[in-house]
């Protein structure tokens, strides 16, 4: 009995790493950022366009508004698109082809994110300059990108969702006299309804959170985009971009950039927890 | 009974215990010979160390990126034995280390092959890249509008085209910015509004270099001094630096050392 | 009990046993003798999985559960704060309702628990095996393929094979909460045989809903009602002349 | 309001879904394919073998697979143990309460964080404060992070499966509760545990951002894990963004796209045969 508690013990305290990881990245970003935000002010960090490490600007409005623009552009990607596969593979597609596709999905999870930057450095770009104008690197081209990545996790959660939803739902609805996509919108969709909101805000954390691929269609600069077609920065590009060299007070700008982001990381993080979590019980009830 | 099971539980909790402190105080192991530096000035360094260590395998050089001025930063606190770095030293930095001039490197000003104009002046440039300057049309080239191309901020050719060619100007703040040489390489190849600037010897034939003032950026200009735009790369260190170090250094300025830099599109240090 | 030479195994002293502050058995009291067969019988929710899972403390597992009273096992209290649970659980070992091969072959489930004991020596776990296999009337039935997934085994053979590796620890006492439920007439059959046999060497207590079992496989019964012990007494008396009219009526199917 | 007969909605909406679904199956063809047909020609054994001459521009990417396996490797064998000893805890040392969730909301916090957030932490914690410099082990630490909260979730998901009557039998045959998680529920779990690594190792090889940050870019053979190393990813990404030799970019990207192909059949198939199993 002594020993199962120093186990229990043991255990417990590996089991608390998680956590422990999760404060230590918490601590080490905000000691590292959290003093130039206090410097600067709100005002000149947050609210602030004029990014000139060199004359000691560092305002990162244009690089906030650039990652809730793409971040939003890519969940209209993501969501129509993923949620138009979830919907077949559980529902309208047989079985045997469901199993081929799933994993097929989730293979696209697999797949690097500097493979899709650079492939959408290489076909969405210069697609976009030359039928659309503009220099390619663009909102639009970024939000594809974002899109196409965000989809197998809205995809798969999504699925779960639905198959979630009792059986006999489904079956009531037909029974009813509904049509296969009445009973697929009004019954399924419904009752699966906080978990595809969930899955739709753990894509954005995704989205908001993705840094090579962005770095690569975005085209980083420094103005706020005024139309789809152009040029951005967003959070993560300008960590990435200029994280390697970056020193003393510019260094603490892409930490604060960082703190930034980690912040609107959380709120998705916790905001899909607990939708999802009401879902649960719900579903439960 | 269950104290073989508690036996493996502190044996892996010990181990995993050991292996964070020894990964904790292991940094500090005999190492290679090691450059820090300008992203510009590594791959040449690169291919240095690769020919000197074919040449002598018993050496160990490491090359590593991260900015011309975290190169220097890095000798400071001795994490590296060299500091590259693809710009002059400032008037605070030059008295701290002492700088060697390994190679110098031509700025080209690059555009479209489509682009119609072949010259421009330094003021010129300085318009484009600041957003003064915004159509082709101004600088007696085709009605469109014009796409300068940075590099991001902290690059050493960044900081030297903006020392060498902005004096005081800000570079625009919807101007492009990528993070290597081939990716300003592939936009302005693709973009016919597109303005951008890099190292002399990688622009190639799918680009088209501009005349500054009236000279053509070629490695002869570079090293006759009459083509302005062009930077020193430098190895920095601080001191006497370790034996093994300084084999290295002696082979970079050596002729077989020189003549690879030259091969691969560089101009000689003298 | 005074006299030590006719100790009983098993004593249940006014036990109480609760699951989240529900009593499911009240104020029990009961002795169980060495070597006897003691069928617990009793409509559902009587109580009797409920005080079998007590005796080998498997009831630990259960939250919101707790138990008053005492209960001795040759005189040792088992709920004692020192008491070695592992030990205790070799000492009664028990079968389930539903048999439960852990998914390896035959014969790694046999040796499981010896193994756990530090027994690591082939010739002896290969004896083990071999009686206790021919102690639950399996042996001949499957000596051939003794590597085979357990899994593949009928329902009856897995419940035997079930007990084979209870008996393979040399337990004291066998609690058995209904056997054979899930079972058919010659597999039930089988199983009863092999009791009548073990009854030489263990204390046997075999809770079941089947009241023709308990009369053919216990030499006394205990009748549990609603959380309560209504009666105990040698099989034959109860099955003839019951003390308590309710007793009579269960046994009877008037109702149960 | 209604312009179509519920029919003719039913036609029109199951088309779409399917031409939706069709669109992101030919993406991922699309995708794939395009790597490798342009790069899946120059994978030759001596590109698999070989150090890269020249930053890349000919030579092989033999170093860089070291240095992938090495630090994908080290993550997994890092966060392996520590995710399967949280999963154990939380399904048999503790019943749902408020330390589980605590712990349960640390993971999904954690599998939420952006991988740049990882790079960045991993770089002044790994890196800098302790001291490990750029390095084949920063990398790993920093990749064990990130990965752990798959680990975690799998391995619970995958001890849960197994039937509660296992542990039944166990107490009852006198096991501790350590011996009856050693003996009976890890093995038995042991499948799906390892779906779950597999998909970690996955996605360890395809981390550029933190990798990029903590293990560096040094294009070596790394000879012990305090050596900067250039993992697969960033070699790839080094590659093509500098133009240095396309041909080798794409070959590398094929070997990527292979491997995380390998990988996630491997782990289909593990989990295919565990559910089969459990049933």
């Amino acid at each position: 009995m002594k020993q199962d508690k120093a186990i229990a013990f043991a255990l417990m305290l590996i089991a608390l790493s998680a956590v422990s990881g999760l404060a230590l990245i918490t601590v080490f970003i905000f000691k590292e950022g959290l003093p130039l935000i206090l410097k600067s002010g709100a005002g000149g960090f947050f609210f602030s366009t004029d990014w000139d490490p060199k004359a000691k600007q560092f305002g990162i409005f244009s690089m906030i508004v650039g990652s809730l623009v793409v971040t939003a552009g890519a969940m209209i990607i993501g969501t129509v698109f993923g949620l138009g596969l979830a919907i077949v593979l559980t529902i309208f597609c047989p079985k045997a082809l469901a199993a081929i596709l799933k994993p097929l999905i989730e293979l696209l999870a697999g797949i690097p994110s500097v493979v899709y930057g650079f492939i959408g450095v290489v076909t969405i770009v210069p697609f976009i300059r030359d039928y659309f104008g503009g220099p390619g690197l663009s909102v639009l081209a970024t939000s594809i990108v974002l899109g196409v990545m965000v989809l197998p996790t809205v995809t798969s959660i999504s699925i779960d969702a639905l198959k979630s939803v009792p059986r006999s739902y489904w079956e009531g609805s037909i029974a009813l006299g509904a049509t296969e996509w009445q009973s697929t919108h009004m019954v399924m969709l419904k009752a699966a309804r906080s978990g595809i909101v969930a899955a739709i805000i753990l894509g954005m954390g995704r989205a908001v959170g993705e840094t090579m691929a962005v770095i690569m269609v975005c085209g980083n600069t420094l103005e706020i985009p005024s139309t789809p077609l152009d040029p951005l920065r967003t959070l993560t590009s300008n960590i990435a971009l200029e994280m390697g060299y970056a020193t003393g007070e510019h260094r603490e700008a892409l930490f604060a950039t960082a703190v930034t982001l980690f912040v609107i990381i959380m709120i998705l993080n916790i905001a899909a927890l607990t939708i999802a979590r009401r879902g649960i019980m719900s579903n439960n009830r | 009974m269950s104290l073989k099971g508690l036996r493996s539980v502190s044996l892996f909790t010990a181990a995993f215990a050991i292996g964070v402190f020894c990964a904790g105080c292991g940094g500090k192991h005999a190492r290679a010979v090691n450059l820090v530096g300008s992203t510009s000035v590594q791959p040449f360094a690169e291919f240095l160390a690769e020919e000197y260590l074919t040449a002598h395998p018993t050496e160990n050089v490491e090359v590593q990126g991260g900015g011309s001025t975290a190169g220097l930063q890095a000798v400071i606190n001795g994490l590296a034995d060299i500091g590259m770095c693809s710009r002059s030293l400032t008037e605070e930095e030059s008295p701290k280390f002492t700088a060697t001039v390994i190679a110098r490197d031509g700025l080209a000003i690059v555009v479209n092959q489509s682009n119609s104009v072949t010259t421009l002046t330094t003021e010129q440039l300085r318009g484009l890249f600041s957003g003064a300057i915004r159509n082709w049309k101004e600088v007696g080239g085709h009605d469109g509008p014009v796409r300068p191309i940075t590099r991001e901020e902290g690059s050493g050719t960044r900081e030297s085209f903006v020392h060498l060619v902005m004096a005081k100007e800000r570079i625009s703040k919807s101007a492009l910015t990528q993070e290597s040489n081939g990716a300003v390489k592939e936009l302005v190849k693709g973009d016919s509004a597109a303005i951008g600037y890099m190292s002399l010897g990688l622009v190639g034939k799918e680009l088209k270099a501009i005349r500054v003032d009236d000279v053509e950026a070629s490695r002869e200009n570079v090293l006759n001094h009459s083509y302005k735009l062009a930077r020193p790369f430098l190895f920095v260190a601080q001191g006497p630096l370790r034996p093994d170090a300084q084999r290295f250094m002696d082979f970079v300025l050596s002729k077989e050392g020189q003549q690879a830099l030259e091969s691969e599109g560089l101009v000689r240090a003298q | 009990m005074t006299d030590t030479t006719k100790q009983p195994k098993i004593q249940v002293r006014d036990v109480t046993i609760s699951y989240a502050g529900k009593a499911v058995l009240r104020n029990l009291s009961l002795d169980i003798h060495p070597n006897e067969r003691l069928a617990i019988i009793g409509p559902a929710n009587s109580g009797k999985t409920s005080l079998l899972r007590c005796l080998n403390r498997l009831n630990d597992l259960q939250y919101g559960f707790s138990v008053t009273g005492q209960i001795l096992l040759d005189g040792r209290d088992i709920y004692a704060p020192n008491v070695d649970v592992a030990a205790l659980r070799r000492r009664v070992g028990m079968v389930y309702a539903v048999p439960v091969p852990l998914p390896w072959s035959m014969y790694e489930n046999i040796v499981f628990g010896l193994r756990v004991t530090g027994i690591r020596d082939k010739a002896t776990l290969d004896e083990r095996v071999e009686t206790s296999l021919k102690s639950a009337v399996l042996w001949d039935e499957i000596k051939d393929r003794l590597h085979e997934p357990a899994h593949n085994l009928s329902g009856g053979q897995q419940q035997r094979l079930c007990l084979a590796r209870v008996l393979a620890l040399h337990p004291d006492v066998l609690i058995l909460d209904e056997p054979c439920s899930g079972l058919d007439p010659i597999s039930t059959g089988k199983i009863e045989d092999a009791l009548a046999e073990l009854a030489a060497r263990h204390t046997i207590i075999l809770v079941t809903n089947n009241t023709k079992q308990a009369s053919r496989a216990s030499d006394r019964i205990a009748f549990f009602l609603m959380g309560e012990l209504v009666e105990t007494g040698p099989t034959t008396q109860i099955f003839t002349k019951p003390n308590d009219p309710r007793t009579d009526d269960y046994i009877t199917g008037r109702f149960g | 309001m209604r312009l179509l007969s519920p029919a003719q909605a039913q036609k029109v909406a199951v088309a779409t879904m399917w031409t939706l679904a069709a669109i992101t199956i030919g993406i991922l063809v699309f995708i794939i394919g395009y790597i490798l047909v342009l790069g899946l020609p120059y994978v030759t054994w001596s590109f698999l073998t070989e150090a890269p001459r020249q930053m890349g521009r000919s030579g092989g990417i033999l170093p860089m697979i070291v240095a992938t396996v090495a630090v994908a490797g080290l993550a997994v064998l890092i966060a392996g143990p520590v995710g399967v000893a949280t999963a154990v805890y939380l399904t048999e040392y503790t019943r749902e309460g408020r330390l589980t969730s605590f712990i349960r909301f640390g993971a999904d916090c954690l599998a939420g964080i952006p991988s740049i957030i990882f790079g960045l932490f991993g770089f002044v914690f790994f890196t800098i404060t302790l001291g490990m410099g750029l390095s084949v082990i920063s990398g790993a630490l920093t990749l064990a992070l990130m990965v752990l909260p798959t680990i975690i979730r799998t391995a619970e998901v995958a001890i849960r499966a197994v039937p509660y009557s296992y542990r039944e039998v166990s107490y009852g045959l006198g096991t501790t509760r350590w011996q009856m998680i050693t003996k009976v529920v890890l093995p038995s779990a042991l499948p799906g545990i390892c779906t779950g690594v597999v998909l970690s190792v996955g996605r360890s090889i395809s981390e550029t951002a933190a990798v990029m940050l903590t293990a560096g870019s040094a294009p070596r053979m790394p000879e012990s894990m305090f050596d900067s190393s250039r993992t697969l990813a960033l070699h790839f990404y080094i590659l093509s963004r500098e133009g240095i030799s396309m041909t080798n970019a794409y070959a590398t990207a094929s070997v990527l796209i292979i491997s995380i192909l390998s990988l996630n059949v491997i782990a289909y198939w593990i989990m295919n045969r565990f559910m089969r199993r459990v049933r």
